[in-house]
């Protein structure tokens, strides 16, 4: 029996570099398919780990599985790899990203090679698996159960952050030792699998270009303080795609300059993402639902644009000291300058780095509301959102409102519960601006 | 006076009962969470550890406007007893970042529910020489910041001691042990719940003279006359409330073995004594057998399974175990992806394996009757 | 002088019932309320067609309908759409201008508001996408009971001793439910408790928007007073129930009709 | 030597005799209702009836079902996945898979090579993938139970029906049908979730032939399809599917005898006691 057709799932865009943004993600799978091919070395790997750019510099090509378990939920192609995962005995509230992971690989295991239309040509087997504990648990113990249906070497490193209340001066040297100590960790197990050293001036080169790309991307998030929005977070949820997986590249740098230029154009020329812009939003975080991003046009549909957003969204430019010599241990003090940046902020005011930063986002971007998505299987990106709510509600009194589903299982979704949830908030926009 | 098991029965319902008398006392009580806040650090400031649990018979009607439902309902329970107040009496609230939710919880605790003192451990969940070393100076600093708050400097010879005394503690749980190896066991699985939470709240000295008493008296005991029953291993998280083993034990089972966050994970392995007694205490806690931790890989599948859960096998073998329960607390990220490896491990040595998630609620045990039931007619 | 009166009808598509409400000047005039069944369309009409006849009006003489709740979207006449949070909040504030939180339990999920002197909506909050805590979720027990729905309230009313649920979950209650009456438990005890844990989930929204006096109930969780209780317990407050609180959402939606507010 | 197995199920209750030779004597089939021991005495004494037998005359009584622990004249209380397995060894030996589709839940069960429990699996709390799920729509489509199954064969495609939740896939189910959807193509829909769901839970412990698939949901031609459509190939049903789990129990009981188990009198006075 045959299934009748499904809704739509994909959202409108509002910037033509953003619909070139498919390009690169079909791209990664690609490259990763073609270097396997020539017998080059293909990873595994966590997106946003701080180790990106080493990855990069040892030439080994980076399959981010994360980024694969969004793309099979854009395509809506996730429900067989979720079923395979969950027959395997993973919970069903387990990070729906790692069960899609978990599913593929036990799929392709199964199948002896990759699973018949799986989106953009599927992951190849990778040579190495190489985790993180930056951003969540399931991060570095997800390989570590890959490790059922792939007998590759996996190496996991942690990425540490203090907690706010920290007295930043007692803590900061063992900190930035111990991130530093887990990078040479990283790099000489790179070293002995790929059977290269690694190359410092190479090392020197990627962080220059991501940081360059960061830097563009940052100015770029300046400009959508404009009225009206040159880019909406549908948008940002597409471009983000090359800050976090072509760190390190000419790629994303040229992306990013382009996107300046066309996101400039619009502001000077007031063109917006849509006509009749009447309320500004703040997507105050969570990851986005992949599953139904159209729900955005809908927000749209009542004059409401997604101004600014958190999730996914790059650090503020940091200040390495000058003294710092080494690659690697810059990337250990900018990775521990990114996570404290709003500390000082939040010790003065709010008491929590989040809340400072979604303060500052309400202020600058001229925001009307805010709209958190909690996704049921990820615990990282969802726990807080109601303190946030919280604290934020003692600094402003501009609605908010948290939806909730899951960032790719659909069975989580209820379309009528969000339409519901979603009239009433833009009415109550309204109820202010009337008033 | 009371016999011991008494006094632990009355412990174990009113776990805060000695706490609060000690503070009224004027002693300083500090609540943690988990398995990786050393007892003997805050011993040695002349404090009370005490261990923070939430109530499994008891509906989280709170939490639910400070923290998603989709986070791990333990946790969610401790935090609802602290907004009613029944944590008050702490005059420290200390976290290890054993996990994201702990971590999230932390904050969310400090900022409506604040104590007197209030702390973050980091702990890494790598293994290895630089995360020892890591792990180390985060005792350090906690020490530091102790000392800060206190007003007094470590005495290096009272965490000594707090050392041996721990050690001791854990010798005689050890011991108690012990009588779960005969068949039938001489302690049934619900008395060991019993014994360890009642535990958690006050002194070890005190405990260690209490446990020594019952051992004698569960000594003293005449034997349990039964036919043969099935022995069971219990794995998860965080089972504080006897109410699932004793669904088990009532279904025709003994529970003699547990790796479990309130049952062995805790104590089964000593500090060692080292010239600098935080050394040991580093090199201890930072390699406790915990989901939240990585073991490094090694060469082989089979070597990996073999390299992170042979004390499992020990205890399957010494406990002469025969079928395995996992109880996991819904939400928990890193048990759920441990699981199915264990599982894979254990069915390889032909235990059998029964998974079962919860809620962390008495309530919904008695829903799992049947799949206890049904697993024990399956192996029995 | 009749023919210059205005009339404003209400239409609350909802997942168990269909309810309309024809008011004029404030002032309610007809109401009718029909099971959802499978088609909401024929429903719509037919309720809309019944407040007209019951108030000896032609179709014409309306000036305004105002379609809400979550079938709107298959409303078979041309109406505006409202959602049913601001509807409920309208209708609260004219049935109770001293209303400042309204709770409303319908069939499918509770919704709790928070409310400005003038009947706008500040905050609100919807239960989660999980059945315990909806009006559903106790027809389900009811029926695993043997229970009517009209005698749920006064059942529970006399329960001595309430069974203890705490889970949260609407069907696996339902499996616990069919293990207590198998345990023994009495159906007014266990309706009781069903009722308490109920209350739970509803005041766990209550407090998510910062209840303030008054506080309101609505919906088919209106008609229920062993509900009613077991809210007004566990907020430690007095709970105000309309007289019908089941159109009450469709009367707020007439009047939204009547202002013509710039929603 | 007469044995009785009675199936307290959280929909139905059914009860079996059968003689020393495993003859079916009697079975009858009733809706549970909110008072389970007067049911229970009901049920079993109108198969008493039928056998021309009396209570005392029978050797061994076992008890199953959600309701077993509220029987009080049973010797013996077995759960449904051991008696399952042991009515299908009886039925139908080469069986390996037991998919069991109840009133309240779903369960796999696989066993060995001589008709053993080897594993099984549970549905989850969650009523979706459960007979209740199918009666719950049924009421809201206005549609018989015992219908559903045909209806669904008439279908040439499905609506998917993406919601885990029976309060929510009703209100799906609603809306699909406003949406145009035919009422054979929800139901369909409706089948093919539940099935998409018994099966994945199945999985855990590895298909094998022969499958069978029993309890309530066997009843339903429709499911039944949409079954074999994912497991690929044909599945038995056995000639009285609702009465797997009873015969299973009286069989259990006649094991029990062999065993040398006596049975426990004394509970079954209390039932004199409990009829006046
Ligand atoms: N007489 C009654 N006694 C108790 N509960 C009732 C009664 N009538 C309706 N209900 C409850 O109200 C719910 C339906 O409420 P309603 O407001 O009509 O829902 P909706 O707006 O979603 O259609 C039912 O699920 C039922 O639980
Ligand atoms: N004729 C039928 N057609 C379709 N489904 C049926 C039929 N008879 C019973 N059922 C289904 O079987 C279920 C009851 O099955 P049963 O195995 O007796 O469950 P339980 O043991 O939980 O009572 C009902 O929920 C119903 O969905
Ligand atoms: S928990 Fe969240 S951040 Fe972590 S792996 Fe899962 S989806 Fe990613
Ligand atoms: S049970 Fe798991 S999620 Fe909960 S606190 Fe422990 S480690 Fe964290
Ligand atoms: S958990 Fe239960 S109430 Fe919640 S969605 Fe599932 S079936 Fe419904």
């Amino acid at each position: 029996m045959e299934q009748k057709e499904q809704t739509k799932t994909t959202a409108v865009k509002g910037t033509d570099m953003a619909r070139k943004v498919r390009g690169l993600v079909k791209n990664i799978y690609r490259s990763a398919h073609e270097a396997k091919a020539q017998g080059k070395k293909v990873a595994y790997m966590m997106v946003s780990s701080q180790y990106d750019e080493i990855i990069r510099a040892m030439d080994v090509v980076p399959i981010p599985t994360e980024n694969y378990a969004g793309l099979c939920a854009a395509k809506r192609e996730m429900d067989r790899f979720l079923l395979k995962a969950e027959a395997d005995g993973y919970s069903q509230v387990l990070c729906s990203y790692a069960r899609i992971g978990l599913g593929f690989d036990s799929l392709r295991k199964e199948l002896g090679g990759i699973p018949e239309g799986a989106p953009d040509g599927g992951m190849p087997t990778p040579d190495m698996m190489l985790g993180s504990s930056a951003v969540c648990d399931p991060r570095y113990k997800w390989f570590q159960a890959a490790g059922r249906y792939l007998d590759v070497p996996t190496y996991s490193i942690d990425v540490v952050w203090p907690p706010v209340d920290a007295d930043l001066k007692a803590v900061r040297d063992h900190y930035i030792q111990y991130q530093k100590e887990q990078f040479q960790g990283l790099i000489s197990f790179m070293e002995q699998q790929t059977g290269k050293k690694l190359n410092k001036e190479r090392l020197w080169e990627t962080i220059r270009l991501s940081d360059e790309a960061w830097r563009l991307w940052y100015e770029i998030d300046r400009m959508r303080v404009a009225i009206p929005s040159p880019m909406p977070a549908q948008d940002h949820f597409s471009v983000m795609v090359a800050g976090y997986y072509y760190p390190g590249m000419q790629e994303a740098v040229d992306f990013y300059q382009s996107l300046y230029d066309e996101v400039k154009y619009k502001v000077e020329n007031k063109i917006g993402v849509i006509p009749d812009e009447k309320y500004r939003i703040l997507y105050g975080g969570g990851l986005p639902p992949w599953h139904t991003l159209w729900i955005f046009n809908y927000f749209e549909s009542f004059g409401a644009v997604f101004a600014i957003e958190r999730q996914y969204r790059a650090y503020d430019p940091v200040e390495v000291p000058s003294s710092v010599k080494d690659p690697v241990e810059f990337l250990a003090w900018r990775s521990f300058l990114r996570a404290t940046q709003f500390y000082e902020k939040a010790r003065a005011n709010s008491g929590n780095p989040t809340v400072e930063r979604l303060l500052g986002m309400i202020d600058r971007y001229a925001i009307d509301g805010v709209v958190f998505h909690a996704c049921r299987s990820c615990r990282a990106t969802t726990i807080g959102q109601v303190h946030y709510k919280n604290i934020l509600g003692r600094y402003t009194d501009i609605p908010m409102m948290q939806l909730v589903s899951d960032m790719v299982d659909l069975r989580d979704y209820s379309e009528a519960q969000w339409k519901a949830q979603i009239g009433a908030f833009i009415e109550t926009l309204a109820g202010r601006s009337a008033r | 006076m009371k016999p011991a098991s008494i006094q632990l029965d009355e412990l174990y319902v009113q776990r805060d009962k000695h706490a609060k008398e000690l503070r009224d006392s004027g002693k300083k009580v500090i609540g943690y969470f988990c398995c990786f806040v050393p007892d003997e650090i805050i011993t040695a400031f002349d404090m009370v550890p005490y261990r923070i649990q939430g109530s499994q018979n008891k509906a989280i009607d709170q939490a639910d406007a400070y923290i998603e439902p989709m986070a791990c309902p333990f946790v969610r329970s401790c935090f609802n007893k602290a907004l009613k107040g029944e944590y008050d009496f702490l005059d420290g609230f200390v976290a290890p970042h054993s996990c994201d939710t702990v971590e999230r919880m932390y904050n969310i605790w400090c900022q409506n529910k604040p104590a007197p003192f209030n702390h973050l451990i980091n702990v890494p969940h790598m293994m290895g020489p630089s995360s020892e070393k890591f792990y180390r100076q985060e005792l350090d600093y906690f020490v530091k910041s102790l000392e800060n708050w206190t007003g007094h400097n470590l005495d290096t010879g009272k965490l000594r001691d707090a050392v041996r005394l721990y050690n001791e503690r854990r010798a005689v749980l050890r011991a108690l042990y012990d009588l779960r190896k005969s068949d039938p066991p001489l302690v049934l699985g619900t008395e060991i719940t019993t014994v360890l939470v009642a535990g958690m709240g006050i002194p070890a000295a005190k405990h260690i003279e209490l446990v020594k008493q019952f051992i004698d008296e569960v000594k003293g005991r005449p034997l349990p006359q039964t036919q043969k029953l099935p022995r069971i291993f219990i794995w998860g998280n965080e089972l504080d409330d006897i109410a699932f083993i004793k669904l088990v034990e009532e279904c025709g089972a003994w529970v003699v073995m547990d790796d479990l966050c309130t049952g062995t994970r805790f104590f089964w392995e000593d500090v060692p004594e080292t010239a600098d007694p935080l050394d040991g205490i580093a090199t201890r806690y930072l390699y406790t057998h915990c989901p939240r931790s990585n073991v490094p890989q090694t060469k082989t599948r089979a070597g990996d399974l073999e390299n992170r859960y042979s004390y499992i096998n020990d205890f399957i073998k010494e406990w002469v175990v025969n079928g395995a329960i996992f109880y996991i607390v819904r939400y928990c990220d890193t048990c759920e992806l441990e699981g199915p490896d264990l599982r894979e491990y254990l069915n390889g040595m032909g235990l059998p394996v029964l998974m079962i998630e919860d809620d962390y609620s008495t309530s919904t045990i008695g829903q799992l009757r049947t799949r206890v039931q049904a697993f024990l007619e399956m192996i029995g | 002088m009749k023919d210059y009166i205005k009339y404003y009808a209400g239409v609350d598509i909802g997942s168990v019932s269909i309810k309309a409400a024809l008011v004029s000047n404030r002032r309610l005039i007809a109401t009718k309320l029909v099971a959802s069944g499978a088609s909401y369309k024929d429903a719509a009409q037919k309720v809309l067609y019944s407040v007209l006849v019951q108030a000896g009006l032609d179709a014409e003489r309306l000036s305004g309908i105002v379609v809400t709740g979550l079938g709107s979207e298959s409303a078979p006449f041309p109406a505006r759409q409202i959602s049913d949070i601001s509807c409920q909040a309208m209708g609260c504030h004219y049935l109770f201008p001293s209303a400042r939180t309204v709770i409303n339990i319908g069939g499918q999920f509770t919704k709790v508001a928070k409310i400005t002197p003038q009947g706008r909506v500040v905050d609100f909050l919807m239960s989660e996408k999980c059945a315990a805590g909806s009006g559903r979720f106790l027809q389900v027990i009811a029926r695993i009971l043997h229970v009517t729905l009209e005698n749920i309230g006064p059942l529970s009313l006399q329960s001595r001793e309430p069974v203890e649920f705490s889970t949260n979950c609407a069907v696996f209650a339902e499996s616990e439910t069919v293990s207590r009456i198998a345990e023994g438990a009495r159906a007014e005890d266990i309706l009781a408790g069903v009722h308490r844990a109920m209350a739970i989930k509803v005041a766990m929204l209550v407090k998510g928007v910062k209840m303030e006096p008054d506080v309101v109930l609505m919906g088919g969780g209106g008609e229920d007073a062993g509900l009613v209780l077991a809210i007004g317990e566990a907020l430690g407050t007095r709970i105000l129930v309309p007289e019908q609180p089941r159109v009450s959402t469709a009367y707020g939606a007439a009047c939204l009709a009547e202002l013509d507010l710039a929603l | 030597m007469p044995f009785a197995g009675i199936d307290i199920g959280s929909t139905m209750t059914k009860a079996i005799i059968v003689d020393h030779e495993e003859r079916i004597l009697a079975s009858v089939i009733g809706p549970t209702g909110a008072e389970h021991r007067h049911l229970a005495l009901k049920v079993i004494d109108e198969a008493l009836q039928k056998a021309s037998l009396a209570m005392e005359g029978l050797d061994f009584i076992v008890a199953t079902g959600y309701g077993r622990i509220s029987v009080p004249f049973a010797d013996k209380q077995i759960t449904e996945i051991t008696c399952h397995a042991r009515g299908i060894r009886a039925l139908l030996p080469t069986v390996r898979i037991i998919i069991d589709i109840g009133g309240q839940d779903s369960k796999g069960i696989k066993l060995d090579n001589e008709g053993k429990v080897a594993n099984f699996v549970m549905n989850d709390k969650c009523a979706a993938g459960t007979g209740r799920f199918l009666e719950v729509i049924a009421e809201t489509l206005g549609l018989k139970l015992d219908r559903l199954g045909k209806i669904s064969l008439t279908a040439e495609a499905y609506v998917q029906i993406s919601n885990t939740c029976t309060v929510f896939a009703e209100h799906e189910v609603t809306s699909r049908l406003a949406e145009g959807a035919s009422i054979p193509e929800i139901v369909a829909g409706l089948h093919e979730a539940i099935a998409g769901r018994v099966i994945n839970m199945v999985r855990h412990l590895g298909m094998e032939k022969d499958v069978v698939v029993t309890g309530g949901g066997a009843m339903n031609i429709g499911l039944v399809r949409a079954i074999e459509n994912k497991v690929g190939f044909p599945v038995l049903i056995p000639p009285e599917p609702l009465l797997t789990g009873a015969l299973g129990a009286a069989l259990a009981g006649h094991d029990f005898v062999r065993r040398g188990v006596t049975p426990d009198h004394g509970r079954r006075r209390e039932r004199v006691t409990f009829f006046q």
